[in-house]
This record gives C-alpha cells, structure tokens and sequence, in this order.
C-alpha cells in the first residue's frame, strides 16, 4: 500500500505538472530566460490580481452562506493556530540553519506565517483534477491565515520601524488583497448562490483561464528572482524548500484532524505551507525598510512558490489520501 | 510676471507616496503632480515590482520649504529606501499659488 | 390592494438591495471609508465602461432591428420631449428651491436633463430579477435622451465660454459615450441575432459581472464626493433625491403611455430620473468652466445615483405595475 | 457553373462584410473620421493582443496534438518555401512598378513576407461562418510563416545598421508575438484537448468577441495611416492591393496542392497574401532606420489589410472551392 | 554645439489636452511630449476622476514663444481650470529643431 | 550639502529603450527614471502606435557623461529616429550616488 502510495504520488506529480496552469508559469520564466520584450502592462496584471481576489472570496462567500457555523469552528481555530506557530517556526529555522541575522529572519518569517492566494488556487485546481472533494470554507481560511503570521513576524523583529507597526497593520487589514476576499465574501454570503449565478459567467466561468494569465506574469516576475538565489546561498535555497514542506504536512495533517475532506486537507497544507508574495513584502517594507527584501522575496516568490506548485501540492495530496484512510 | 521658484522632483517607490505626500504637505508644499514611473539605481533588491512601478513626484516650493523636505528625505528615507531628489530652477507666473 | 402593493415595494426595496450589483456598490464605498489602497487602475476602467457601452448597444441594435417603426415612434417622441423638459424642471427646482446661481442651477440642470447609463442597466437587472417585462428597444432610447438635456441645461446658461457651446456639442455627439452606444447599435441592427450569436460569449454572458466590477469603482468615486455633500448643503441633497423622483415617477407614466410594458416603463423611468456622470460633466466643464462640478458632480454621482440604485429603482417597478393596471 | 461561383463570391464577398469584426473594424474608422475621444488605452490593447495570440497558440497546439506529423510535413515545407518567396516577389513589384528605393522596396517586402495574425483569425472567422472545413493545424503555420519573410526582406536592402540584423532576428524570433504563437501552441500541445477544457471559457469562446474589439482600435489605426495615402500615390495604393491578391491567389492553390481542405487553403492564402504590421515593423525599424514607416505600414495596414479583410478573403474562399473540385 | 532654450511645462485637467496643443502650435511650438499624471492643487473640486487623470505637456521652445503661450494660457485658462505652468532653462543640441 | 549637477532628458521611440539605456549605462550613468510619454515632434511617420508610446528617460549624471551620451546619441540616433535629448542643471544631495 506505501508502495502505491508512492506510485500515486508520482503520477500526481506529473499529473500537476502537466497542467496549463503550471505551464503558465514555466512560460513566463522561459520569457524572461529568451529575453523576450512580452510584458503584462501593471494596469492589466493589477486588473487580474483584483479579478482573482474577488472571485475567491464571492465563491467562498456562497460556500460559506450554506456552511453550518458549528462545522466552521474546528477549521477557523486551528487555522488562527497555525498562523501563530509557522512564523516562530519560520524565525527558527531561518536564524538557526539559514544563519540569517534576526531582522532578516524575522521579515522572512513574516512571509512564511501568511499565506500566498495563489498557490491556494492552484492547489484547488490540482486536487480538483485529480478527483479529490473539497470544502467549500476554505478561501474564508486564506483570509484569516493572511493576517496573524504578519504580526508575530513583525514582533519577532522588535525594531520596526516609528509608527511602522501600525502603518503595516492597516497595509495587511486593508490592503486590496484580504479587503477583496472578505468584501467579496460579503457579497458571496449576502446573495447567496441563486443571486450570484447572474455573475458566474464573468467570476467562475473564466477563472481557470484568468489564473493562466496571471501565473504568466508570475513566472516572468520568479524569474527575475532567480538571480538572487545563488546570492542567497544554498542555505536559504534548502530552507525554501525545507519550510513549506515542514508546515504543508503540518498543514495537512491539521486539516484532516479537523474534519476536512482530504482535497481540502492538501489545500490547506498548501496554504500553510505557502509564503505570500502580496501582503507580506507591503507590510514588511513599511514596517521594516531595514530588512532585505532581496531574502524574503526571492525566497517566498523565487523558491517556495515554485517548490509548492511543483512538488508541495501533489505531495500534500498524497499525504492527505495517505492518512485519511 | 515670471518669478523665480524651485521644482522638487522625488521619485521612489511606490509604497512611500502617500507618507511622501503628507511630508511634503506638512513643510508647505500646496500641490503635487504625481506620475508612474520605471526605474533602476544603485539598489540591489526591490519589492516595487509588487506594488507596481515607481512614484515620480513634482512639486513647486520655495527654496527653503523645498531644503527643509529635502532635509526631512534625506534623514528618514534615503538609506532604507529606493529613492531620489533633487530641486531645479523654474519660473512660474503665480507665486502666492505656491506658499502655504 | 394599495397595501398589498406597499408590500410589494418594500419586497422590491429588499430585493434590489440585497444585488451583487448594488453590494459591488457598497463595497466601493467601503474600500474609501476604511481608507484601502484598492484602486481600478484608469485603463481598467476605461476598458470596462469601453465594454458596457458597445454591449449595450449591440443589445439594442438586435432588439432594434426586430421592432417595427411604428411602435418606436411613441417611445422616441416622449424621450425627446422629456429631454427637453426634464432640465427645466430641473432648472427651476435648483435655483428656486437650491438656491444656487444661473450657471450652477445650469450646470446641474445639464446633468438631470441628460441620462447615466449605468442607472439604465441597474434598473434593466432589477426589473429582470423581479420578472417584470421589459422592452428591447430601450438602449436606442438612451442614446437618443442623451444629448437635448445637455443642450437645453448650457443655453439656460446664458455664458458659455466662446467657442465652448460648439466644443461642448462635438463632445456628445462624437464622445465615446455616444459613439459607442451609437455605434453598437448600428453593428448590432446590421449584423441580427444570427450572427451577434458569435460574440455573445463576450458581449452578453459576462456582462452583469463586469456591471459589478464597474460599480466597484463607482462606489469608490461616489465615496469621494460624499465628503462634499456638507459643503452642498441639506436643500441641495434633498433635492438630489426629489428631483429624481419627480423625473422618475413623470418618466414611468410616460413609458406606461406610450405603451411600453411595466418593466420597460420603470426603466425608463429610472432613466429619466437619472442624471449624467459621464457625458454631462465633461461638455459642462468645456462650455461653462465657471460652474463649480462640486455641486453638479456631488448631486449627480454622490446623491442621485445611489438613490435611484437604492430607491428610486424599486419605486418606479412598483408604481409601474400600479398604473399599468 | 462559373457564373453560380461568381454568384457565391458575391454573396461572400456581402455576407462577409456584414459581420461583427469588420463592423468593429469600420467602426473603429469613423471614430478616427468623426474625431471621436474614444481611445483604446494601450494597457489594454496590449492585453487584447496577449490574448489572442496566446489563445491560437493554445488552440493550435491542441489540433497539433491530435494531427500526424506526416500530415504536416507537406504545409510545413510549402510554408516555408512561400515564406521565402513572397518578400522576393514583393520587392520586385514594389522596386519595378512601385518606383520605390531598394531600402523602401525591400523593408515593405519583409512586410509582405510575414503574416498578419488578425488576417489569419478572420480568414478563420470567414470560413467558419461560411461552413468551409478547416485545418487544425493552422495556427503552427502561422508561427513558421512569421520569421522568413522578414529575414529576406531584411537581406534585401543589403544595408542593415550596424548589430541590427542580429537585433532584428531577436526582436523577430522572442519578441511577444512569436514567443506567445509558439509558447501556446506547446502549452496546448502538451496538455491536449481534456485539460485545455477547464481554459477554454477563458481562451475559447469569448474569442470572437475580444477579437471584435481588437478589430475597433486597428480600425483607428488604420484610419490614422490612409491621411498617408495621397503621400503614397496610387501606384502605392494598387500595389497594396495587387499583391496581397497575387500572394494569396498562390498561397490558396498551394494549400489546395498539399491537401488542406478548401476552408484551410482559403485561411492560407489570406495569410500568404496578408502583410505583417507587429512583428515585421518593429525588426525593420530596428533594422533599417532609414527605410519610411509612412511607406511600410501605410501599406500593410492602411492598404493590404482592410483590402484582405474585405475583399480578398471572400476571394480566396470562392477561389479554394473553385480550384477545389 | 549645445545651445539654450526654455523648457514649458503645463499640468492640466486632461480635458484641456487638445485644445492646450492647438494653442501651442499656433505659437509656434514645434513638438511636444505628453504624459499622463495625477494631481493634488489648490482647487476643491475637480472633474478629473471622470475624464482620467491630468496630462502634463513638455514642450521646448524659445523664450520668446514661451512667453506667448504663457501670456494666453494665463488670461484663458489660469481662473477657471485647474492648470499650471512652469519655464525651465535646458540646453539641446539642435536649436533650429525647435523653431517654428 | 546640495550639489550641482545635471539631468538628462531624453525621449525616444519606445523600440530603443533598451538600447538607449544600454548606452547611458556603458557612458557611467548610475541609474534611470523612465516614464511613458505621447508626442508629437517634426517627423513625419513613426512606428510609435505600434510598439506603443514614446519612453521618457532622466538620468542625473555628471556635465561630462552627459556630454559624452548626447554626442553619441547625435551621432548615432538624432538622424534616423524619433528621439530627442535636453539637459537641465539640478542639485540633489548624494553626489557620489552619481559617479559610476
Ligand atoms: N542617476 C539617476 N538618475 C535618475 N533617476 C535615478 C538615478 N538613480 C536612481 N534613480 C531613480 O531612483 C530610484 C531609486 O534608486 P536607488 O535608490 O538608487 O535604487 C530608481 O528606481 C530610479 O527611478
Ligand atoms: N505646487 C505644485 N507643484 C506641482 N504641481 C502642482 C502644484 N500645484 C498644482 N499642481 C498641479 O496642477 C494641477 C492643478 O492644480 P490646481 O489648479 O491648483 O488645482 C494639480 O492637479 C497638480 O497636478
Ligand atoms: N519641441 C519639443 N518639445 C518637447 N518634446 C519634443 C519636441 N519635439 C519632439 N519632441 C518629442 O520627441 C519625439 C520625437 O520627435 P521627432 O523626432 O521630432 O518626431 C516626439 O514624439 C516628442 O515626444
Ligand atoms: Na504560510
Ligand atoms: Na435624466
Ligand atoms: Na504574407
């Protein structure tokens, strides 16, 4: 049985990776590899970024309207949790093996306790392809899990800067991305399915496709962190890896033990697993200029964020199957 | 009448605008004209690809609100952040436009 | 049966609130009061009001080219004699009771007698939504209300700027409002529902989706003027509202007269009370660069338009079945 | 039987011209004519062009996928061979009858030996609604058709600055429209007809519409370069006619030739006779700085391309079935 | 052979472009250079949300012609709109480039 | 302590950014503001509509660098493109910021 396991394990693996999405984001590295002049102009990838956000949190929101509170409880709580606990072990892993001085550590650490939407969508649609069910309040989780682990990361540095602890607190509550899931859950909820099918040809329909676009210009702009992975040393290479390993199979376990259908168990790994790459680099720049964000984002948007796409997610998947049974 | 006035031009990134901005009104600064702009300099990393491009930011003072701002920059700002200043000569028609 | 029609409004009045359409709304102006750093960028914006109006007037053009003359005939006449009485009323209204000067109660006059295509789709989902019956021919009406107000509102003006009555008209009439509606229109009516069936995955599908998004931003741009609305003062925001449902209530009997279904008539009601954020502002501000758009932009997009989408909408629903009856 | 053919072109040639995209396209040249404010904001023009050109590539690598390589071997090489051709007979047109300089004739060659990709979706376009079979494989051939010519013409002038064949050849081979052709087509190729489903909402079926748009704004364009017409002359003029009719007559029999269906050899042809306005006018101006825009482009876009989407497209269509019996 | 010239700036409510060009080239502005901005000015109220942000034109000329625009862009255009202008001193190498 | 120094302007086809820059860089430019620009100049035709608008590039450097890059862009460029280049006196406050 671990011998199939394993077998399933390398055909999700392949699977995943042959996947438009996943394609998506190796063509925009290739892009950026040939030298190619393709550019996704700001105003189109900010229009993206608002479509994506918004139809996460409007699908969440009708999920959410037709879960019982009772059954949201578990979930909630131990996602509250584990934003507090990855970026203490984020900090950990970062100043002891990663030999990076606190600041650094504890900005990267920032990254790793949140959580990057993406890779949420892109586990979605792995374990959606892959058959496995899901459960609808997740992407109410991408919201709360956006928040805590920013904070403790920032405390973890103790020398933000004047004014900047609050500065990047209204950064992360109102920045565009989490007012986008929750507003858009709002709506979501308010509505209810029945109201929301008149949108669904604009927000669920075209989703997928959108998300291509999107992980185009991702690639493009991982690319242009590859460079900085050889300054920033095989260490921090490893760790980038490492970590989201370490808290995606926490994640998943967590998700199961709290009732999630294994699908939801892999996304939710990947969440946690995940470094985000919007929230975090916003909030950690106002708060700590100190800090080099030629370390956190090459690390959560060079490294981690490929890792997960690749390998995190259909490895959760397995691991989610693996001890569900 | 054409007077003599001083353009302070800063571009950054776009994160500090509005902090940027509040500065500049706090010296006496009474209008900004604000455009996107691209940019590369001596820093090696930036986070501005996330929040879109840089700010270029044009405002029309008096030498002396335009020294104190600079000033202010130049402690706060210029070692942990993308950024530059720098003032030019011009000529405007309304010098009490430009006076808090 | 006057109270079982009370019940009905109030039911409409629940019914519309609760909208993916009028929540976007909100939201927008939620993202303003707490002050997030959510922003359409402007060529988003001006793609998605690009979108709405070719759409709308592909919709009509169809609709258009299978309505025979003589039942346009009524609707087209009633629309121009109510352009060119809606910013009189206006007129007086503003500066009797606004107390406002010549140029201002003008100023503003030019936007009521004008119409907001966004208030004609908000009431075109509404009317859908409550099953009532529309009419298809709709949109050729909004282009044709478009234009007389705007003209009527600068010559009560007495003092347009020199050269500025003639800039101001070329602005309509080849502005990208118009032209677009305009020219939507005429493709739609060459081309017949045949052959639009080809682009209706665009044009059609999607387009209550990209209302939202469009609202969005207007929420956003709403909220900005709602600080204003001190400075304009309790008689002019009262008038905000009463304007509107004097033209809107005159607008629905009118559709009703001229044989229009309920629904079509409350529509056209509401597009009468309606007043012009688009077209308007731009020939008021060319041709009367002295009249303050504090007071004609705050009245039209940060008062009037939200209560016809919140108030005014349901209302003339409810009086149109009333009367047709 | 002739006379029922030329009944058909004629009726090709009317039901061709009252379709959406050469509305869209028309309309986009009154707006310039009436001097409209209606501008396509170039975020979002450069967002349309990402988008169809990714989405053939997608489409084509599906039909890749599915087509035998021995069935393409003969297009493959007849493309090519064309690709080489054409810009010489072009060149010899335009220096012979053209009066033109060797660095004006041989810059408007390359032109003419690339291919426009708008030509090719509504070649697509026309022969769908006409219900001629097709060739999947199309799209790869459009890719091959892309790069010769322009090299060709480029050797032509025997005068390219300094590094800028080298230039061109890059510009021509990663720049985004090539790069997306291509990058697409693997996508698609790779991830076959299944998992391109969940993308199609997005890629597929709004397609026709986003093309429509895309169809407005180089109706502008176009109209911006016909005040260079008069410049041009009319021996210009009828050579930008003349050859896209020479070309493509040629390029429709040799589809015939190597087995395309007529649908397929009339969408060839019209690529064959069509001339680049992307790729090609941005290498040779990187190339030969000194060989006139107002010549290349007025041409290409001002004179070939509306003539190919008006006439020579019906054209080519009643040519395939004729030749095809 | 690097020669003086002045450098016009004008920062109006995007409405205005067209006609602001027309302007300039009846004085004898011979080429222009225009990019898209946002503002913050003196004035309460503005319509710019609506026709998208300012636009603000650079044009290089003569003194002498700069001053001519100068003088009509105050008496039309300086009360109602929001509008400034600013002159600056460059230096090009092509002067005869820049005269009408 | 403020510093003179110089800014170079320069506004081009877009198709040359990446060469233009490539150029300032060899010369010892230390760093770039660029910005999208529209605009009108004497040349006839341009390809500009097609590789979208005009760039807009400042750079502060040195009277020398920039003497040196505008003779390379007369020699090279001023000829057969779109492209034009002007130089303003500033001060900013980082002069060997500006130094390669
Ligand atoms: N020499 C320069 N000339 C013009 N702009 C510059 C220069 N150096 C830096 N900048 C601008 O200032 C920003 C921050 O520069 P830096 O702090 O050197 O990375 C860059 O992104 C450029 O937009
Ligand atoms: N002091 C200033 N410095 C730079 N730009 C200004 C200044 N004052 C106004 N502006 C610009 O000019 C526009 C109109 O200003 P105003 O007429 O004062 O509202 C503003 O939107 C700004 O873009
Ligand atoms: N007198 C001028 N003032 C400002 N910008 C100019 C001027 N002349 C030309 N330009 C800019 O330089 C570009 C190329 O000009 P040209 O080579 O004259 O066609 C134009 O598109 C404008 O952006
Ligand atoms: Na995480
Ligand atoms: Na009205
Ligand atoms: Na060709």
């Amino acid at each position: 049985m671990g011998v199939r396991t394993l077998d399933q394990i390398v055909e999700l693996l392949t699977q995943n990776l042959i996947s438009p999405i996943v394609l998506a984001f190796v063509l925009g590295m290739v892009a950026r590899a040939v030298r190619s002049d393709l550019e996704i102009p700001p105003a189109l990838y900010q229009g993206l970024s608002i479509y994506l956000l918004l139809a996460i949190g409007l699908k969440g929101g009708v999920a959410l309207a037709e879960t019982p509170m009772s059954e949201l409880i578990g979930p909630l709580s131990v996602t509250v949790v584990l934003g507090l606990i990855t970026p203490i072990s984020a900090y950990f892993l970062l100043s002891r093996f990663g030999k990076l001085q606190r600041i650094d550590a504890a900005a990267t650490a920032a990254h790793y306790g949140s959580v990057s939407a993406v890779t949420f969508l892109a586990a979605i649609e792995a374990t959606k392809n892959a058959g496995l069910e899901g459960n609808g309040y997740l992407p109410a989780l991408v919201a709360v899990l956006e928040v805590p682990g920013i904070i403790v990361g920032l405390m973890l540095a103790r020398q933000t800067r004047v004014g900047g602890m609050k500065a990047a607190l209204h950064e992360v509550v109102a920045g565009k991305s989490i007012f986008l899931l929750i507003g858009g859950m709002m709506i979501g909820a308010l509505c209810g399915p029945v109201k929301m099918e008149s949108v669904a040809p604009l927000f669920v329909d075209p989703f997928k496709g959108v998300l291509c676009l999107f992980l185009l210009e991702l690639g493009m702009l991982a690319a242009g962190r590859l460079r900085d992975l050889k300054k920033a040393g095989w260490r921090l290479v490893l760790l980038g890896c490492f970590i989201p390993l370490v808290h995606g199979l926490l994640g998943t376990s967590a998700g199961i033990f709290c009732g999630m259908a294994p699908g939801g168990a892999a996304v939710f790994g990947a969440m946690v697993g995940s470094a985000s790459y919007i929230a975090a680099p916003a909030a950690v720049r106002i708060a700590l200029p100190k800090a080099s964000p030629g370390i956190y984002l090459t690390l959560s948007l060079g490294v981690t964020f490929p890792f997960n796409l690749a390998i995190g997610v259909p490895l959760f998947m397995g691991f989610a199957q693996l001890i569900a049974n | 009448m054409k007077v003599p006035l001083t353009l302070l031009t800063v571009v950054s990134e776009s994160l500090l605008k509005e902090e940027l901005l509040q500065l500049m009104r706090e010296e006496g600064a009474t209008g900004f004209t604000v455009t996107q702009a691209d940019g590369e300099g001596t820093r090696e990393f930036r986070t501005t690809e996330w929040e879109g491009p840089n700010v270029r930011i044009e405002t029309i003072l008096t030498v002396a609100t335009a020294d104190r701002i600079l000033e202010r920059l130049s402690a706060d700002y210029f070692e942990s952040y993308a950024i530059i200043a720098w003032l030019t000569d011009v000529s405007v028609l309304r010098r009490n436009k430009f006076e808090a």
